[in-house]
């Protein structure tokens, strides 16, 4: 049977996937990607939370909304930080984490 | 009322000049002689005014703090009133004196500012009426002691003989104060003499007190003893005093020979009743006073300088008081009770005689040398008798009664006195030695006189010398006078106080002291008469038993050796313990805290999740099992 | 309003005045000499009076109460008027130098009266800090060495002494939290004190607490082995922060053990590991310092390394606690401010006019600065603990106070020291005779060449030495002052 | 859900977000999210949240990914990672990643939270219609009366009945971003 | 006119603004500037005035909003803050602009306005979907603040850092709400006190949840270990905006702190010690973290990074100490007083940096020296802020630091006081030898520097906020203390 236990999962191997990618990976892009990866990774936990502590016998749509709002405010997140992105490409030539490392110490 | 005058005015004297005298120029010989001859006439009213009874009377306030007191209350008993007459007179004759021998010097202010601190602190020292204000004064002398052997203090000889004194004077006085804080506490909080005496006889400190200890007895009276060592100059401290010759000699003659020097000899009696409750320290005291009277004549033997044969010698006496001083206390252990109310003691009448006669040595050998031109060496002088006829003569009375010349002089009856008390005091060793000491001493007088007086003048400046001016002659004169009559019956009365009741000598002591004299005077005429140079020659008499060597190195080796240890030791210890290793563990951990700011975003990003587990491991996994 | 309010507030405002680009000279002159006057006149009226006086208090904040609380008893005044004293004479003897100089003497002297007559905790350690920046500052400024090297001491200092306050705030902290009764917590020391007569801790706690302020205090007093930044840092400071830090600042870690510590912690000196600990470092200070001090071949270094030792002493009086010791380490606090006050000041004239302060360069200064000598002289005397000058006063008093419980026959570990701290006495007639030798006694040396100031320069140090000969002579004259037991 | 399809959708979603993290080619790895978010998608339809699963769909899978599909192509990024592949920072992304999990799965394991499902706590579509009653539009219990979950209107009753605020904050916060875009891909004025 | 309204008045002047500057791009930066300021003065003005209670808001916020003495003590710190960033800028502007790809500082007066309303929201939240919404606003809009520099090589990495950073901590965030969410099925800060007060709430996942929250809470207050970004961004970013982000965004991540404790150690809460100890770890590791690094910086800026950083340890350190009866002072009540003495102390030193940036000098410590021979008011004024941030006594720093060490004290956290002790004592260390540097001679002719009349004024008042704040802390104090309500759901 499929718990909420099996959702949850599912959800921190996600999240756990998506932070493996920020460390390991150099593209900023693809940072960029594994980070959304971990906001639906929360995003899954709390439609799985939400569906199983019912109000009324519904699923208790605050948690929802809180979602519609994440995949939103992400949407804008993603669309500041690519701009950002491509300002640093226009100045470096290179969407390398390593390319930003002048300050330090 | 008189005794502040006495204790005063040299001070209020001593502070204008100091203070002022480039304003005030010549008028502040004027008035250090001026005090010191009022000062003088103040103590012939005190000991006019003979009430013993109301002796003890505060001052001055000094320190006041709940149940104790230091105060400057003065003791006016019979030895204060001896003392203070010695001490007033001599320092009178010595001013007058010196009116004429610092005639030409630049500092004469200064000397004369120095000499009334001088006054100021010895008639403290003589009134005291506690331990607390004798110390007090005991400084003071010091500090005047240190000015006016340094006197002349371009000299690097003076300069360092000056320092020498003071810490040598340290070392007793650190000695001295340990007594003190053991017999203040010992006592309850006092320190009055007069408080001290009933405690040792019926109170806190007696033999019969529970709790009594005779280990803590013997240790405060050395420990006091130290303080007189010093100031006495008994071995081993007896170094300073030679080089305190480097002083004008008018200064030798008050300071380092009749008064501050005996100021030990005065503690030590005015405390007579702690050394008597302590046999060891009796026997210890009367031991160090015996071994430095010998140690100083033999080395007296051999001085060729007029001031260090006279110191040798003062030296030398001074020992023989210290001894009198433990001797006595043997005695009264013993069993041999001193006679009458209240009697004098052999070691203050020795120190009274003494006072006079080196005094006036000291102030002849002075005359001798201001008119030799400032030469020192007796084997350079000669025949001065026929030049300075007063001189001479008065030095010749001088010596003799330091040889103590049988039933003239008074050096004989008080020498006599402290051999008796040698004798009795159930120790043959000191009274043996103590005849030794007494040839030595008629041998080593003879010798000085014979060498500088007689015979042909040997150097120009003994050739042209003159007779001193009056103003010089008129101290030698009374001091003279004094130095013969000063122990007979009806002399000067308040010094016959001090005077242990008399009582018939030992034969043997009479014919021991008569011998000596004999033997040591023969001995000498026979070596020296006629003689241009030196015809005993023994270096380690000459040398002093080499003691400054040794002290030199022992300086070096202890102290210089040990502070330049100690000081690396507190540079590498200290300093790296305490400053350089906690500042560098903290720069280390700085540092590397630095490194996890590398700049790199795959760095930072692995810190925050890394953050991240470990707040959950932390959290969820760590506390709860705690237990908070 | 307190006239207390006003002895503090003058040098602060002074010294704003100054940097506002008011004269310099005639404005911290004016102050310290109108402060002098004050205290003198508190002074007076404090006579035969005991406990606290002229109190005022002004709440800062409710809870944790605090409060602008100012107020003396004898001892504050003694040390106000050293405070006073030394501020006027630092301020004198400064020539043809900028504003700051005046600036930092002033905030010095006013944070030092501050600390010493206010009596909220909170003030009294804020002051203290307030005096201590300023030393920092003209140390590594204006100090007496290359650039790098007196950086480097002034760090030195500076990590010290701050380490030193912070470990002291813990432990005044500590010491609110457990004095400060049920309700809430105060500031108060008289509040504290009262609460920690009726509900005293238990003697092991007091050892505690006792032991940290011990190390905050100590270490601002140089206590050993925390003082190795004191010697480096008062031979590299510039004459009239030199004068002023030695001088009066470092009594403050000794007034606060005095004031605070003891008082609220009757039985914490007295614990065993405490008194040893106390007595093992201030044996340190006198016997180990004493001989790095022979060991000096400088003016500059022997006077900073003997001002260490000289706290070795009063450390004795505080450890031995009784009346007659305390009461002596109070007074020797005020003789060894003013002499070394006057040694330094002196010692900065020296440096000025001769360049070199090096031993075996110098000699026969006497015979051309005849009364340089003689106040220098007095200085010297006063530090070997000549009688007629205040010290001996305190020295004594603080030994005899470590014998008034004496049991004939057995010394204890207190009475050991003492001893062994008299030697100390020895070591420091040997440094300091050493060094007027070197320096005033002997034949000229030539090329070295210093002449008397003039007069008006001399007055600060007559100023000086005047009060060493006066409390010298009649040390009663600060008894008084302090009647009731402490 | 059975699960058969559960373990499906969840292996689509980790495996191909997997390949996101994995992948060299970022064109790859763009679309390899948005099939993951595809497979996720699919879980929350499982969950009964359908709207968020539409929406899922459309914002991420559609417009986001478009979004960093056009940035890729418009930088021209080529595989350029290729042969510097940083190991300290895999090993360590992966260290974390299982330390992660095992936590997760520790914690899911120690609550019984964990142990409900769609059996034990089932909707109860009927008895919300009453329970909800006034406070909703008509539509709704009407919807729920015929055993229609009316998902989509559900939220939309929550956003606008009591989270207006919050929305017209997220309508300032898109303003801001398309703002910050503007102003950060804002090109240089080349000199005339 | 409720506190809500002028709010909204504030955020739409904000886009008032931003559609001036969009559509009459000739307007002149000081008209935009001064208009900015007059704003959020004017808000300044009618939010003193305005009624201070719940029921003045309108009904459709009221559930979201909630008008305690902490959130009106921020909203005012927000609009303080507000103001002196924006006049910050428009002196900074003449250097700033030679950063900006136009020349123009537009949105730099613009975007301040909208932030200033996301902190002020974020004070008022009684949920975590409002603190997640207005956070959000706040996150993206300085992203575009600190890039917005971005011709600077320095400001472009920052931004690409916080970007970066921001969003993992986002994630974070957003599924530590999620657990906390699970847990306790509740959103709002009360609710979710009440669940935590309840044993049969699932305690593990609370923890996690929880921990996962204040780890993502904890990036926005520079927390260690998630202060990595602090240093670089604040070193990278616009002046004012450093300041901004040290002041501003950090006091409304501790509101926001404070708001999320006091549901999570409410009393008889199942989670209160477990979180108190992270707190204590937390806080501990960040003042180390922020001071030990400190002592080895040679920029300025950099320096007061780390100084941020580690006053942040102070503050989550007062907050793990909760109530004590001896004082008055509770753990929010020493955050808000803390953080009130912290603004007029790190203002000033960002606005003498700005200054000096202004006179075309760097950020090094080497460009200070002897900066009190060029500018002896400026050094005067940048050595009572360095001095009261190092906490020295007389000035407002102290007392903050000295109600943590009383409070660590009172509770007997003995390790967290002493790693606050070394910290402080590091402290000295580095804010010394930046006014030593000030008073350095050595070396430097450089002419003197000037400044204008109103630069002088605002420094002027903020060094006299520091020295009052630190000798007569009452009034404040009575602020902070007048009606605040009992603590929440107790």
């Amino acid at each position: 049977m499929i718990t909420l236990g099996h959702y949850l999962v599912v959800s921190g191997m996600l999240f756990s996937l998506g932070l493996a990618g920020v460390i390991a990976r150099r593209n900023i892009i693809i940072v960029y990607m594994c980070l959304e990866m971990m906001l639906s990774a929360a995003n899954l936990a709390l439609v799985g939370f939400s569906r199983f502590h019912l109000v009324h016998g519904l699923p208790d749509y605050t948690a929802q909304s809180l979602v519609f709002f994440t995949i939103t405010v992400a949407a804008a997140e993603v669309a500041v930080g690519l701009a950002i992105i491509v300002a640093l490409f226009r100045s470096k030539q290179s969407v390398d984490v390593e390319s930003v490392t002048k300050l330090q110490g | 009322m008189n005794a502040s005058i006495i204790l005063l005015l040299p001070f209020f004297s001593a502070l204008v000049i100091l203070l002022g005298h480039r304003q005030l120029k010549g008028a502040s010989v004027l008035i250090s002689v001026g005090s010191s001859i009022i000062s003088f006439i103040a103590c012939l009213v005190l000991l006019a005014a003979a009430d013993d009874e109301n002796n003890n009377k505060l001052l001055l306030p000094f320190l006041d703090v709940g149940h104790f007191h230091a105060n400057i209350d003065v003791l006016i008993d019979k030895q204060s009133r001896g003392m203070m007459f010695i001490v007033s007179f001599i320092g009178m004759l010595v001013h007058l004196f010196s009116l004429g021998y610092m005639k030409d010097d630049d500092a004469k202010p200064r000397f004369f500012g120095s000499l009334s601190l001088f006054m100021f602190s010895m008639t403290g020292i003589v009134l005291a009426g506690n331990l607390i204000m004798m110390f007090i004064f005991w400084e003071l002398v010091g500090l005047s002691s240190y000015l006016l052997i340094g006197h002349w203090y371009q000299k690097a000889s003076a300069a360092e003989a000056c320092k020498k004194a003071f810490l040598t004077n340290r070392i007793g006085d650190f000695g001295f104060m340990i007594g003190i804080l053991l017999l203040f506490g010992a006592n309850g909080g006092s320190v009055n003499l007069d408080d001290l005496a009933t405690a040792f006889k019926s109170g806190p400190l007696a033999p019969d007190a529970p709790g009594y200890s005779a280990g803590f007895t013997t240790a405060a009276a050395l420990c006091i003893f130290l303080g007189a060592m010093g100031k006495s100059a008994q071995f081993p401290l007896h170094v300073w005093l030679p080089d305190a010759m480097e002083g004008p000699t008018p200064v030798s003659a008050l300071i380092h020979a009749a008064t501050m020097v005996a100021a030990g000899v005065y503690m030590l009696v005015r405390v007579s009743f702690l050394i008597e409750a302590s046999p060891l320290a009796a026997e210890i005291i009367a031991g160090i006073g015996c071994f430095t009277a010998l140690m100083a004549a033999l080395m007296a033997t051999q001085q060729n300088d007029i001031k260090r044969v006279l110191a040798y010698s003062t030296l030398s006496q001074l020992g023989y008081m210290v001894m009198a001083v433990g001797a006595v206390a043997m005695a009264a252990q013993h069993g041999h009770e001193a006679h009458g109310p209240n009697p004098g003691h052999p070691a203050m009448f020795h120190l009274y005689t003494h006072a006079f006669f080196k005094a006036m040595l000291f102030l002849g050998s002075g005359a001798v040398i201001y008119a030799c031109h400032h030469e020192q060496d007796i084997w350079k002088m000669g025949g001065l008798r026929k030049h300075m006829p007063v001189t001479f003569w008065t030095f010749a009375i001088g010596t003799l009664a330091l040889m103590g010349l049988p039933y003239v002089t008074s050096g004989f009856y008080s020498k006599e006195g402290i051999l008796g008390a040698a004798y009795d005091s159930g120790c043959s060793i000191l009274f043996h030695a103590g005849t030794l000491t007494a040839v030595l001493t008629s041998f080593y007088m003879m010798r000085l006189l014979i060498v500088a007086f007689f015979g042909k003048p040997r150097t120009e400046s003994a050739h042209h010398a003159t007779e001193v001016p009056m103003i010089m002659l008129l101290p030698l004169v009374l001091l003279a006078i004094f130095s013969i009559f000063s122990a007979w019956d009806g002399f000067a009365t308040p010094l016959q106080a001090l005077k242990p009741a008399h009582e018939r000598p030992h034969t043997t002591v009479l014919v021991a002291s008569i011998l000596a004299f004999l033997i040591g005077t023969i001995g000498a005429i026979y070596l020296y008469r006629g003689k241009d140079k030196d015809p005993v020659n023994i270096k380690l008499f000459a040398n002093k038993f080499y003691f400054d060597e040794m002290y030199a190195v022992i300086v070096r080796v202890c102290q210089d050796r040990l502070a330049w240890i100690v000081t690396a030791l507190e540079r590498v210890f200290v300093d790296g313990l305490i400053v350089r290793l906690p500042t560098a563990i903290i720069a280390r951990l700085g540092a590397a805290t630095r490194l996890l700011q590398g700049g790199h975003l795959q760095g930072y990003t692995f810190l925050l999740g890394g953050g991240v587990i470990g707040v959950v491991y932390l959290v969820v996994f760590v506390l709860p099992r705690l237990g908070h | 309003m307190s006239v207390l309010e006003l002895i503090i507030a003058l040098p602060l405002l002074a010294a704003l005045a100054v940097g506002l680009g008011a004269p310099a000279r005639a404005a911290s002159l004016g102050a310290s000499f109108i402060n002098l006057i004050l205290v003198l006149a508190t002074t007076v009226q404090y006579w035969g009076k005991t406990g606290l006086a002229f109190t005022y208090s002004r709440p800062i904040l409710e809870n944790p109460s605090l409060s602008f609380a100012v107020g003396a008893d004898g001892i504050s005044l003694i040390l106000a008027l050293l405070t006073t004293l030394v501020m006027l004479a630092a301020i004198w003897q400064i020539e043809d130098r900028p504003p700051i100089f005046y600036v930092s003497s002033l905030l010095i002297g006013g944070g030092a009266l501050g600390a010493f007559l206010t009596t909220d905790l909170f003030f009294i350690y804020a002051f203290h800090e307030l005096a201590l920046i300023p030393t920092f500052l003209m140390i590594a400024l204006h100090g007496r060495a290359e650039p790098a090297q007196r950086k480097a001491v002034a760090w030195k200092a500076t990590i010290y002494l701050g380490a030193g306050s912070l470990v002291l705030l813990a432990g005044l902290v500590w010491l609110v939290l457990e004095f400060s009764g049920g309700s809430k917590l105060t500031f108060d020391l008289e509040a504290l004190r009262s609460q920690a007569q009726l509900n005293p801790l238990p003697a092991a706690k007091q050892a505690q607490i006792f032991f940290v302020l011990l190390l905050g205090f100590g270490s601002l007093v140089s206590l050993f082995p925390f003082h190795s930044w004191a010697a480096p840092a008062y031979a590299t400071a510039p004459t009239p922060v030199a004068m002023l830090h030695s001088g009066v600042l470092k009594k403050f870690g000794l007034y606060g053990l005095i004031r605070i510590a003891l008082p609220l912690l009757p039985q914490g000196a007295h614990v065993e590991w405490v008194q040893n600990a106390l007595l093992l470092m201030l044996l340190g200070n006198i016997l180990v310092m004493g001989l790095v001090t022979i060991h000096a071949s400088r003016l500059d270094d022997t006077l900073a390394n003997s001002s260490v030792m000289h706290m070795g002493y009063i450390f004795l009086g505080i450890a031995a606690g009784t009346d007659l010791a305390l009461k002596g380490a109070v007074i020797l606090m005020f003789a060894h401010g003013i002499s070394i006050a006057l040694l330094f000041g002196l010692c900065g004239r020296m440096r000025n006019q001769l360049g070199t302060l090096e031993y075996n360069k110098l000699g026969g200064l006497a015979s051309h600065a005849p009364a340089f000598t003689v106040l220098f002289a007095f200085g010297t005397f006063a530090s070997i603990g000549l009688p007629g000058l205040t010290n001996f006063a305190g020295e004594v008093l603080i030994f005899l106070g470590n014998f008034t419980e004496f049991k004939a026959g057995t010394l204890t570990s207190l009475q050991w020291t003492v001893i062994l701290a008299l030697w100390g006495v020895v070591m420091s007639a040997v440094y300091m005779l050493r060094a007027y030798r070197s320096i005033f006694h002997g034949s000229p040396a030539t090329g070295l060449f210093m002449i008397d100031p003039a007069f008006s320069q001399r007055v600060p140090f007559i100023l000086l030495a005047t009060t060493l000969l006066v409390t010298g002579c009649c040390p009663w004259l600060l008894l008084n002052l302090m009647k009731s037991a402490l | 859900m059975p699960p058969l399809l559960f373990y499906f959708f969840a292996l689509i979603t980790l495996g191909f977000g997997f390949l996101v993290v994995t992948g060299r080619n970022p064109v790859t790895c763009a679309l390899a999210l948005a099939a993951s978010f595809v497979g996720l998608a699919a879980l929350f339809l499982s969950l009964d949240a359908y709207f968020i699963g539409v929406i899922q769909i459309l914002v991420y899978a559609g417009a986001v990914m478009v979004l960093f599909l056009f940035i890729i192509m418009l930088l021209d990024i080529k595989t350029e990672e290729g042969k510097k592949l940083n190991l300290p920072a895999i090993v360590s992304g992966v260290l974390l990643a299982s330390l992660l999990t095992l936590q997760i799965i520790a914690v899911v394991g120690s609550t019984e939270l964990a142990q409900k499902t769609s059996e034990n706590t089932p909707l109860a579509l009927a008895d919300a219609a009453g329970k909800i009653g006034k406070a909703a539009l008509p539509t709704i219990t009407n919807d729920l009366k015929a055993g229609e979950l009316p998902d989509a209107k559900l939220i939309g009753f929550t956003l606008f009945d009591q989270y207006g605020f919050h929305l017209q904050v997220i309508g300032l916060l898109l303003l801001v971003g398309t703002i910050g875009v503007v102003v950060l891909s804002k090109r240089e004025r080349s000199a005339p | 006119m409720s506190v809500f309204t002028i709010e909204a008045g504030l955020a739409l002047l904000g886009l008032a603004l931003l559609l001036v500057e969009a559509f009459k791009p000739d307007i002149s930066r000081r008209t935009l500037g001064l208009t900015a300021i007059a704003g959020t003065a004017l808000a300044l003005v009618l939010f003193i005035f305005a009624p201070h209670d719940s029921a003045s808001l309108p009904g459709f916020i009221r559930p979201w909003h909630q008008l305690d003495n902490l959130a009106l003590f921020y909203k005012g710190f927000a609009l303080v803050i507000t103001i002196l960033v924006l006049w910050l800028t428009l002196e900074c502007a003449p250097y700033l602009t030679r950063f900006t790809v136009d020349g123009k500082l537009g949105e730099m007066f613009s975007l301040p306005l909208i932030v200033c309303v996301g902190m002020m929201w974020m004070a008022s939240a009684r949920d975590l979907v409002t603190v997640f919404v207005s956070l959000e606003l706040v996150t993206v809009s300085f992203y575009v603040l600190v890039a917005f520099a971005r011709k600077s090589a320095f400001s472009l990495e920052a931004g690409v850092k916080y970007l970066i950073l921001g969003a993992l901590s986002t994630g974070v965030l957003v599924y530590g709400i999620a657990w906390i969410y699970g847990a306790t099925g509740t959103m709002s800060f009360d609710g979710i006190a009440k669940a935590l007060a309840n044993p049969a709430t699932s305690k593990s996942t609370a923890l996690f949840g929880a921990a996962v929250l204040l780890c993502g809470l904890g990036f926005k207050v520079a927390a260690a270990p998630f202060h990595m970004w602090v240093p670089d961004v604040y070193q990278g970013a616009p002046t004012p905006v450093t300041a901004f982000l040290s002041v501003g965004s950090k006091a409304a991540g501790f509101v926001v702190l404070t708001r999320a404790l006091d549901a999570f150690m409410v009393e008889g809460s199942i989670i209160g010690s477990e979180i108190q100890g992270f707190l204590l770890v937390v806080g501990s590791l960040t003042v180390l973290l922020g001071s030990l690094p400190a002592m080895f910086q040679t920029s300025v800026k950099r320096l007061l990074a780390y100084s941020s950083i580690s006053h942040a340890g102070y503050l989550l350190l007062a907050l793990a100490c909760r109530e004590s009866a001896r004082f008055d002072l509770s753990s929010g009540s020493v955050v808000a007083f803390y953080l009130a003495t912290y603004l007029p102390m790190t203002v000033l030193g960002f606005l003498g940096l700005g200054l000096m940036r202004a006179n075309g000098l760097g950020e090094d410590i080497k460009d200070f020296a002897g900066l009190a021979k060029r500018n002896p008011l400026l050094a005067l004024l940048m050595t009572i802020s360095f001095a009261s941030l190092a906490g020295l006594p007389l000035t407002a720093g102290f007392l903050g630091k000295l109600f943590v060490f009383l409070g660590l004290a009172d509770h007997g956290y003995w390790g967290a006081l002493s790693c606050a002790i070394i910290a402080a004592a590091a402290g000295f260390y580095y804010y010394f030898k930046t006014i030593l540097a000030m008073y350095t001679t050595e070396g430097t002719d450089v002419p003197a520097l000037a400044f204008s009349a109103p630069a002088k004024a605002v420094a002027g008042a903020l060094a006299l906020a520091i020295l009052i704040l630190g000798v007569y802390p009452k009034p404040l104090q009575n602020v902070l203390m007048s009606d605040r309500p009992a603590v929440v759901a107790k």
